[in-house]
């Protein structure tokens, strides 16, 4: 299920939005965005039951490139008239068509692995090694160990595995903050402010994706029910209330959810 | 060295071997072309199977060794008394799956093809021993570039990576490109 | 069972321990009289002799186990003192690590731990007198317990167990210890 969204020209899922103007059947430059953002926020004040965390970061996604897109038709291109211009929409479907054919591929062939697996398993190795009475001179293997390092190698065997953990890198390949940290970020400095706007919590950051992230985080803290989150009016400053305790959080205290991919 | 004494040669070897014994080493343990020995150890290793013996010697990671046959295994899952299969998630398989034919493939590539984060899930598999750094790559950051183990094989069952299944033959085809374009159509629309 | 298929089965359940089976155990598995099962393996032992097979089935403590046949010693020692990897990999190393802490320690321990079979690595760490059976645990199957060995303590530098660094000062946090128990915990979750 998807996000439906509703604008002047457009009713629908978001997915089919991105569908219909990759397709050319609706303009992009048509389509005002901020009532599909006024959608995505309609949805999630509907109640989170409606949207599992998947439909919710896959309109995220469709949103982005949306905003792309546009950005790309509004802005005039050297050559406006070049009729490249007309392939850059299908870029962009074809990108996100070639990365799902390309997943696709990879977990079909992530069965056949695991079956392979299997059958390797039903062949167990011979591991006893020699016979005691072999004379071995090897060279002694813990040359160099020092009892640092051994205690090292024993924090790294036993360091908690973190699970997957959702962040919107299919937007951008660069390296960046994930939403837990923010939500650690947040949970800092939300107690010392008390209420804050999200221009204000976001005034600092350079590239979309941060904010993007700091806005997942105050879901996540909204779901928690650490922060009350509001909006006076249409188009209105999006305004945080911290709700929790009044002395900073660790992240410890706070169960994020785990996503897997 | 006769052929006798070389097959004697490999098994003894073989059978105190903690890994697989690569064609290359025996090679030299018994200053024999690499090829005689190899195609030595794939004689033995028909001899077994027509034989019915109740171990095989595989060639698995590049090397040989022995193992129990397959057909046994319910005696020995009995006997070790343990589960021999344990499962990945689907997510750190197909992770893995991408490490594998991918290989050296960067954290972020691997986020960028899957669509989340895989932080977690490359930690796991390298903490498995699954996959481990084999390298950085020269663009900004030097990000760490992962490639799979030997271990990856020997859990596979495979002798090299050449062994995977072609990638190829699991690519959708046009049909399900198409219908790939469709599902992102509402149902019903 | 078949005389077949008992056959097959010692092999392969002998093939796969660590230590000499006994034929009351196996007799136990298979279902069939321990003379029987004796019979069978001193049949096989006699096969593998007449074959001239570089192997042997030895009637060792009172169990049956494979080992190199003593003609071929030459080459198993040219073999056990190749001059190949003069460190420990990362595995053993982490596997002597938790040895080294959490001792006594178990196996199936170490395994939960480290998320995978850690037969053949804590094998070479005994091998080479790192560590040592030192008892066995109480639970389902007495499992053996290991500890390090003086050979360990003397490598390292160190005078007794309390030398080494406190752990404290290398873990993450309080949570990590928290979930290091857990893991310590059998498998079988």
């Amino acid at each position: 299920m998807a996000v439906e969204v509703s604008t002047p020209v457009f009713e629908g899922p978001i997915d089919l939005l991105l569908h219909l103007v990759n397709t050319h059947e609706v303009d992009v430059r048509d389509v005002p965005l901020a009532p599909v953002v006024d959608g995505f926020v309609a949805a999630l004040a509907e109640g989170r039951s409606r949207y599992s965390m998947d439909v919710l970061s896959e309109f995220l996604l469709v949103a982005a490139i949306l905003v792309e897109l546009k950005s790309q038709a509004l802005l005039p291109g050297p050559d406006e008239v070049e009729p490249e211009d007309e392939l850059v929409g299908w870029d962009q479907r074809d990108l996100l068509l070639s990365r799902l054919l390309e997943c696709r591929a990879y977990a079909a062939v992530a069965d056949t692995l695991a079956k392979m697996a299997e059958a390797a398993a039903c062949s167990v190795p011979r591991v006893a090694g020699l016979e005691d009475d072999v004379v071995v001179h090897a060279p002694d293997l813990l040359r160099g160990v020092t009892p640092d390092r051994l205690a090292r190698a024993f924090a790294a065997a036993v360091a908690p595995r973190p699970e997957p953990r959702i962040d919107l890198s299919h937007v951008t390949v660069v390296d960046t903050v994930t939403v837990s940290e923010a939500v650690e970020e947040l949970a800092v400095e939300l107690p010392r402010r008390r209420r804050a706007t999200f221009a204000e919590l976001t005034e600092h950051l350079t590239a979309k994706i941060e904010v993007i992230v700091r806005f997942l985080a105050l879901l996540e803290l909204c779901k928690l029910g650490r922060v009350t989150l509001g909006q006076g009016r249409s188009f209105g400053q999006l305004e945080i209330e911290w709700v929790g305790e009044d002395e900073p959080v660790g992240v410890g205290a706070l169960v994020v959810d785990e996503y897997r991919g | 060295m006769h052929d006798d004494e070389l097959a004697r040669a490999i098994e003894a070897v073989v059978m105190v071997a903690l890994e697989p014994v690569s064609p290359g080493l025996m090679a030299e343990l018994f200053e024999e072309p690499v090829e005689r020995v190899d195609a030595a150890a794939a004689e033995l290793a028909r001899t077994y199977e027509r034989d019915r013996r109740g171990f095989v010697l595989a060639r698995v990671a590049g090397g040989w060794r022995f193992q129990s046959h397959p057909e046994l295994v319910a005696y020995v899952e009995r006997f070790a008394n343990r589960d021999v299969s344990h499962r990945l998630s689907t997510a750190a398989l197909e992770t893995l799956a991408i490490v594998a034919y991918r290989q050296p493939v960067s954290r972020a590539q691997i986020a960028a093809l899957r669509g989340v984060n895989v932080d977690g899930v490359v930690r796991l598999l390298e903490q498995r021993g699954y996959i481990q750094a084999v390298g950085r790559a020269d663009g900004p950051g030097q990000p760490v570039l992962f490639g799979t183990t030997e271990l990856f094989l020997e859990r596979l069952g495979l002798d090299s990576l050449a062994e995977l299944p072609p990638i190829e033959d699991y690519l959708p085809g046009p049909e399900a490109v198409v219908e790939l374009e469709e599902r992102l159509r509402p149902p019903g629309d």
